[in-house]
C-alpha cells in the first residue's frame, strides 16, 4: 500500500505528468502558448517512430513467441468487442443518441499511443521491462473498433458510410503504417541497428515526451474550454468509469495469455485508453452526423488525464499485486 | 488587355474530405484547382484553431477553382455530392481571367 | 442550382488583431468566418515575409466572412472599429452561396 | 459606409517565381500585396502536394493585390511579364473597399 | 587583461556566436536560406523550456534562498525603472517622438531571453555557473517595462491603449508561461527529472542554440537590410549605448545583492538586453501608432550582435575583476 | 566477393535504407502518412549544419592539405562536364527533346547531398573515414552543373534565360550556403567546437537521417505514382547507366588524386548522384519550358534509390578492391 501511494505520487511528480498539467493550466489561464501544427505532427511522428522501432528491436532480442500471436490476437478481439460495452454504457448511463454513442464507442475500443507511451515510459523506470511486441499490438488495436462502431450505428442509428476507400484509409492510416513500419525495421536491425539510433530513439525520448505532452495539455485544456457545454455529469462519468471497465477486462485477458506485469498493464492501457488522432479523423469521414466535440472531449480531456495522472499506477499496483509475493 | 468571364469558386470544406472532394473535381472535368491551408475559424459548430493539433479531424481548407461559366453548374453538382452530409461552405463569385483557353 | 446573394468579405489584418477581430465578429451575430495563415507581403510599412520569425509582431492573417448582404453594414462597422488604428486592408465582394439559410 | 471600387487581383503562380512577381509589382507601382501560401492543387501539370517536400521547385503561392481600378491595366501589363513563360493563373474581380485613399 | 582578450576570442570563435554571423552574412549576400516558421518557433519552445527546467532544477539542489527573493524583486523594480532610463536616452539623443520613445523604451526595460541563454552557455563553459534562479528573474522581468512605457506613452504622447484583456496577454504571455513552467517543473522534479530528461535538455542544447542563432541572423540580418532607413546614427548610438548603462545599473544592484560572479553577469545581461519576441508584440496592440520597425532592427539588429559578440565577454570581465583578487 | 555481399546486406538491412523502403512502400499503399513541409525542411536543415560542421572539424583536425584544393578543383571540372556526358546520353538514348535533356543533365551534373550522407555514414561504420574537405567538394559541385546545361539549351534548344539575378541565387542558394558555412563554422572551432555540440551534430544524427529518408521515400513514391507516364524504358535505363558513368568517371580522377578509400566513394558517390533540391528550383526558373516531372521523377525515383541501395555499397566494394591487398 504504501508502495502504491508512492508509485503514484512518483508518477504525479514526474517531469512527463507535470509537462501535460503545465499544458492544460497555460489553456486555463488563456496563455497564447502554442505549437505550430507542423511541430505537435513532427512531434508525434517521433514518438511513432522511436516507440515502434524500440519494440521491435526488443523483438529482435528475444525472438519470436507463440504468445506475441496470441497477444496480437487477443488485442484484435478486445478492440472489436470493446465498442460494443461501449456503447452500452453510453446509452444507458450517458444517454447518448445512437450515432454519437456509436462514435464515441469506436473511441475507446480503439488506444491512445501516447498513452500507452507514457505507460511504457513509467513502467521502465520502474523496473518492469514489458514485452515488445506490445507495440505491435497497439498498432492493431487502432482500427478494428471503427468496424464494430459503424456496424452498430448501422443497426441502431441508420447511419455510417463504409466504402473500400474508407477501408483503406483506416488500414493503411499513417500511425499505423508507421508503428508497424518502425517495429519491422527494429525487428529487422535489432540491437545493431538500436545502437546505430540510440542517441535518437532513446536518449532524448522522455523529453520529447514532455514537451508531447505539454501540447497535448493545451489542445485538451482548450478543448474543455470550448466544449464545456457537451459534458453533462452523465457524459463525464463514463469518460472515468470506462477505462476502469476496459482495464479490468484487459487485465483478466492478460493473465490468460501469461503476460510479465509490464505487459499486463500495457494491455490495460491500451483496453483504458481511448483514441484521439486516427479515431476521430475516421469518424468525420464514415460517421459525420455525430458531434466531433462529445467523443474528443471525452477521449482527450477526460479520459487521457484520468489515466496519465491515476490509471497507469492504478494499472500498475493492480498487475503487480497479483503477479505474486 | 482582354479578359475573359469566370466562376470562381470557394469551397471550405472539413480537411479529412480533401481528397474525396478534388477527386470528385477532377471526374468531372474540372481542370485545375488550388488548395489554401485555413488556421482557424468559427461556425455552428464552434470555434477552432489548428495550433499544436496531430490529428486531422478538426479543421478545414479552403479549395479555390476558377472555371468558365458553362463548367459551372456540373461543376456545383459534383461539389454538393460531397459537401451535402459534410461541414462546408460554397461561394462563387464572378471574375475575369487571361487566358481563357485554359478554364 | 438555386444561389443565393451573399457578400463575402475579406479582412487582411495584423496577427496580433486576431483575436479581437473575431471576438468582436461573434459579438455581433456573425455566423461563422474562416481564417488564412498569410506567409508575407506588402505595404506602406514595408516587405515583410514570416519565415524564420518567432514573435507574432510582425505578419498578418486573413479572415474570411461570408454574410447575407443585410448584415452587411452591422460587421463592416463592428469590423471597422478594429482596424482603425491597426494595419488592415478591408474588402467587400458580391458573391452567391448555396443553403442561404446559414448566413 | 461609403465604399469605393476597387480590383482583387489573385495571382496563383510557381513559389519559385514569386520574388520576381512581387519585385515587378512594387516596380510598378503597387501600394501592396499579400502572399498566401498554397498547400496544394492540381492542373495540367498534374496533382501536387507541398507535404514532405524540401525544395522549392513544386508548388505554388496566391498572391492577392487590391488595386484602384485605374492601375488595373498596368499591374495586369506588369504581372503578365512574369507570368506569360511561367506556370500561372490569374483572375481579377470586382470588390470594393473602405479607405480608397490607399490603392 | 589577457585573459580578458582571450575570453572574447573564444567568445567569438564558438560556434554560437559563429552561427549567429553565418546567418547575417546569408541574410546580406541576399541567399535564399530560410527556417520555415513553425521550425523557428519550435527550437524557442524547445530552449525556454531546456532553460526554465534547468533553472529550476538547480534551485531545487540549492534549495530556496533569502537572495531569491531579494533578486526577484530587484529584477522587477530595475525592468520598472530602466524604461524611464532608455526614454530619456531615446528623447534626448536619439530625438524620437514620445511614443517611438516609449515603444523602445519598453522593449530594453525588458529582457532577450536567447541573450541570456547564449551567456547562461558561455558562463558555464568557463566554469561560472550563476544561481539557477537567475531563470526565474528572466521570467519576472520579461513585463514590467511594458507597464512604465505605457504610463510614458500616456504621460508625453497622449497614447497608448490599456485593457484589462492586454494585461492578461502580457502576463500570460506564451514565453513566460513556459518559462515560468518548466522552472516549476524543474524545481519540484529535481535532479531526479534532470537525470530523467537530460538527454533532450542538455545534450543537445548547445547545438539547437547554434540552429537557433543562425535563424535569429538570418532574421535580424534581413530586418537591417530592409530598414536600413530607420537608422540614423543616433538612433544606432543608442542601441550601444543603452546596454552598457544598463548592464552599469545592473552591476551595483548586483552587487549589493551579493550575487555570485555568474549571477552578476547574468543580471547584467538581462538589463543591457532587450526584447524582441513578447514586447513587440505587445507594443503592436497596446501602442500601434509607433513604428515596429524601429525597435525590432534597434533590439535585433544592434543590441543583440553587440551583447553576443562584445558584451557578454565585458560584462563577464567586469563582474569577475570585481570579484576577487 | 564474401564481404562485398555482406557489406551489401548490411547496407540493405541498415535502418537508414530501411527507412526509406517505408516511405516508398507507405505511398504506394496510398497511406496518408506525410510529414509537414516545415518539419522536412527543418531536418534537411539539421542534416546540413551537421554535415557541415563536423566535415570542418575534421579538416581542422588534419590541417590544410593541398589536395583539398586539388580535389575541390576536380570537383568543379566534373561538375561543369558531367552535364556534357548526361546530355548526349539523353539525347541518343532516352530521345527527349534537347530542352528536357539539358534540364535532367543539370541535376545529374549536380549532387544529392542526402546521398552523400547516406554514403558517409555507411563508410563511417565500415571503419572507412573519409576526408573531412569532401564536404567541401560537395558544395561546390551543386552549382557549376547548371552552367553547362543552360549553354546546351541555348546551344541546341534555343531556351534558357540568364540574368545576374539567376547567378546570385544559384551560388547563394541556401543549401549551398548551409553547407559552406557550417563547413567554417567547424573548421574555425575545430575539436573544442565540435566537443560542445557533438550531442546534437554527432549523436542524433544517424536517427534524424532515418527520418528524413522515410519522407524522402514518401515523396519519392509519391512522385513515382503520379509520373508514371513521364518513365519510358529508356528514359529508366538513363537513370541507372549515368550514375555508374558517373562513378567510373569519378573512380579514375580519385585514384589520380590519390584520395583515401572513404574519399574515392565519396567523390564516385557524388559524381553519381543527381540533385533534387536545389537544381529543381533553378531549372524551374531559368528553363520553364522543361518538364519538371521528368527530372525529378529519374533523380529522386531512380537514381537515388539505386544509389542508395546497390550504388554505394558498389562503390566501396570497387574503391577498396582497388586499393590494395
Ligand atoms: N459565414 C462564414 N464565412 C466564412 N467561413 C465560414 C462561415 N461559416 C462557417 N465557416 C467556416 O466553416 C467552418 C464550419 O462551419 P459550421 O459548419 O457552421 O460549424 C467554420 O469553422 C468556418 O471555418
Ligand atoms: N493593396 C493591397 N493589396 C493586398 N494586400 C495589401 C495591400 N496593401 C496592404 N496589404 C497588406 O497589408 C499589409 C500592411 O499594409 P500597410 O499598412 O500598407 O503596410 C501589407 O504588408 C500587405 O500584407
Ligand atoms: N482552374 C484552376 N483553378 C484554380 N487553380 C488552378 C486552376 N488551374 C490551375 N490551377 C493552379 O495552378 C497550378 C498549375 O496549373 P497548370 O499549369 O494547369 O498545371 C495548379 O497546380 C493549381 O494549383
Ligand atoms: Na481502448
Ligand atoms: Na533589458
Ligand atoms: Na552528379
Amino acid at each position: 500500500m504504501a508502495d502504491a501511494v508512492s508509485l503514484a505520487a512518483s508518477n504525479l511528480v514526474s517531469p512527463i505528468v507535470l509537462s501535460f498539467v503545465l499544458g492544460v493550466a497555460a489553456a486555463l489561464v488563456r496563455s497564447d502558448l502554442s505549437f505550430p501544427e507542423a511541430i505537435a505532427k513532427g512531434l508525434s511522428l517521433y514518438l511513432l517512430f522511436a516507440i515502434g522501432f524500440k519494440g521491435g528491436a526488443s523483438v529482435a532480442g528475444h525472438g519470436p513467441e507463440l504468445r506475441l500471436f496470441a497477444t496480437i490476437a487477443a488485442g484484435l478481439l478486445l478492440s472489436l468487442l470493446l465498442p460494443f460495452l461501449a456503447f452500452f454504457l453510453l446509452r444507458a448511463l450517458a444517454r447518448l443518441s445512437p450515432i454519437d454513442a456509436a462514435a464515441v464507442a469506436a473511441h475507446y475500443g480503439s488506444i491512445s499511443i501516447v498513452t500507452f507511451v507514457a505507460a511504457n515510459t513509467l513502467l521502465a523506470s520502474s523496473g518492469l521491462e514489458p514485452e515488445g511486441y506490445m507495440v505491435a499490438v497497439a498498432a492493431v488495436m487502432e482500427a478494428p473498433a471503427i468496424l464494430s462502431a459503424l456496424w452498430l450505428a448501422a443497426r441502431f442509428g441508420g447511419g455510417g458510410e463504409m466504402g473500400p476507400k474508407v477501408w483503406r484509409e483506416i488500414l493503411f492510416n499513417g500511425s499505423i503504417v508507421l508503428l508497424m513500419g518502425a517495429f519491422a525495421i527494429g525487428a529487422l536491425t535489432g540491437e545493431k541497428g538500436l545502437a546505430e539510433i540510440r542517441g535518437f530513439v532513446v536518449d532524448p525520448f522522455k523529453g520529447v515526451l514532455c514537451l508531447f505532452l505539454l501540447d497535448m495539455g493545451l489542445v485538451a485544456g482548450r478543448g474543455l474550454l470550448s466544449s464545456r457545454g457537451v459534458l453533462t455529469v452523465r457524459v463525464l462519468s463514463f469518460g472515468f468509469l470506462m477505462p476502469l471497465a476496459g482495464a479490468a477486462l484487459a487485465f483478466v485477458v492478460a493473465q490468460l495469455l501469461g503476460l510479465s506485469v509490464g505487459g499486463v498493464v500495457l494491455l490495460m492501457v491500451l483496453c483504458a485508453s481511448a483514441s484521439y488522432i486516427a479515431v476521430p479523423a475516421a469518424m468525420r469521414v464514415a460517421l459525420p452526423e455525430a458531434n466531433p466535440a462529445l467523443s474528443l472531449t471525452l477521449a482527450l480531456g477526460v479520459t487521457f488525464p484520468f489515466n496519465l495522472t491515476v490509471g497507469i499506477p492504478l494499472y500498475i499496483l493492480a498487475a503487480s499485486s497479483f503477479a505474486g509475493p | 488587355m482582354l479578359m475573359h468571364e469566370a466562376k470562381r469558386v470557394e469551397i471550405i470544406i472539413e480537411a479529412v474530405m480533401e481528397d474525396r472532394l478534388t477527386d470528385i473535381l477532377i471526374d468531372n472535368g474540372v481542370t485545375g484547382y488550388t488548395v489554401l491551408p485555413v488556421s482557424g475559424g468559427s461556425g455552428r459548430s464552434g470555434r477552432w484553431s489548428r495550433d499544436g493539433q496531430v490529428g486531422r479531424a478538426q479543421g478545414m481548407v479552403a479549395v479555390v477553382c476558377v472555371v468558365g461559366p458553362d463548367r459551372l453548374p456540373a461543376l456545383l453538382e459534383a461539389v454538393l455530392s460531397v459537401v451535402e452530409r459534410h461541414i462546408g461552405l460554397v461561394n462563387v463569385t464572378d471574375t475575369q481571367v487571361i487566358r481563357a483557353e485554359r478554364f
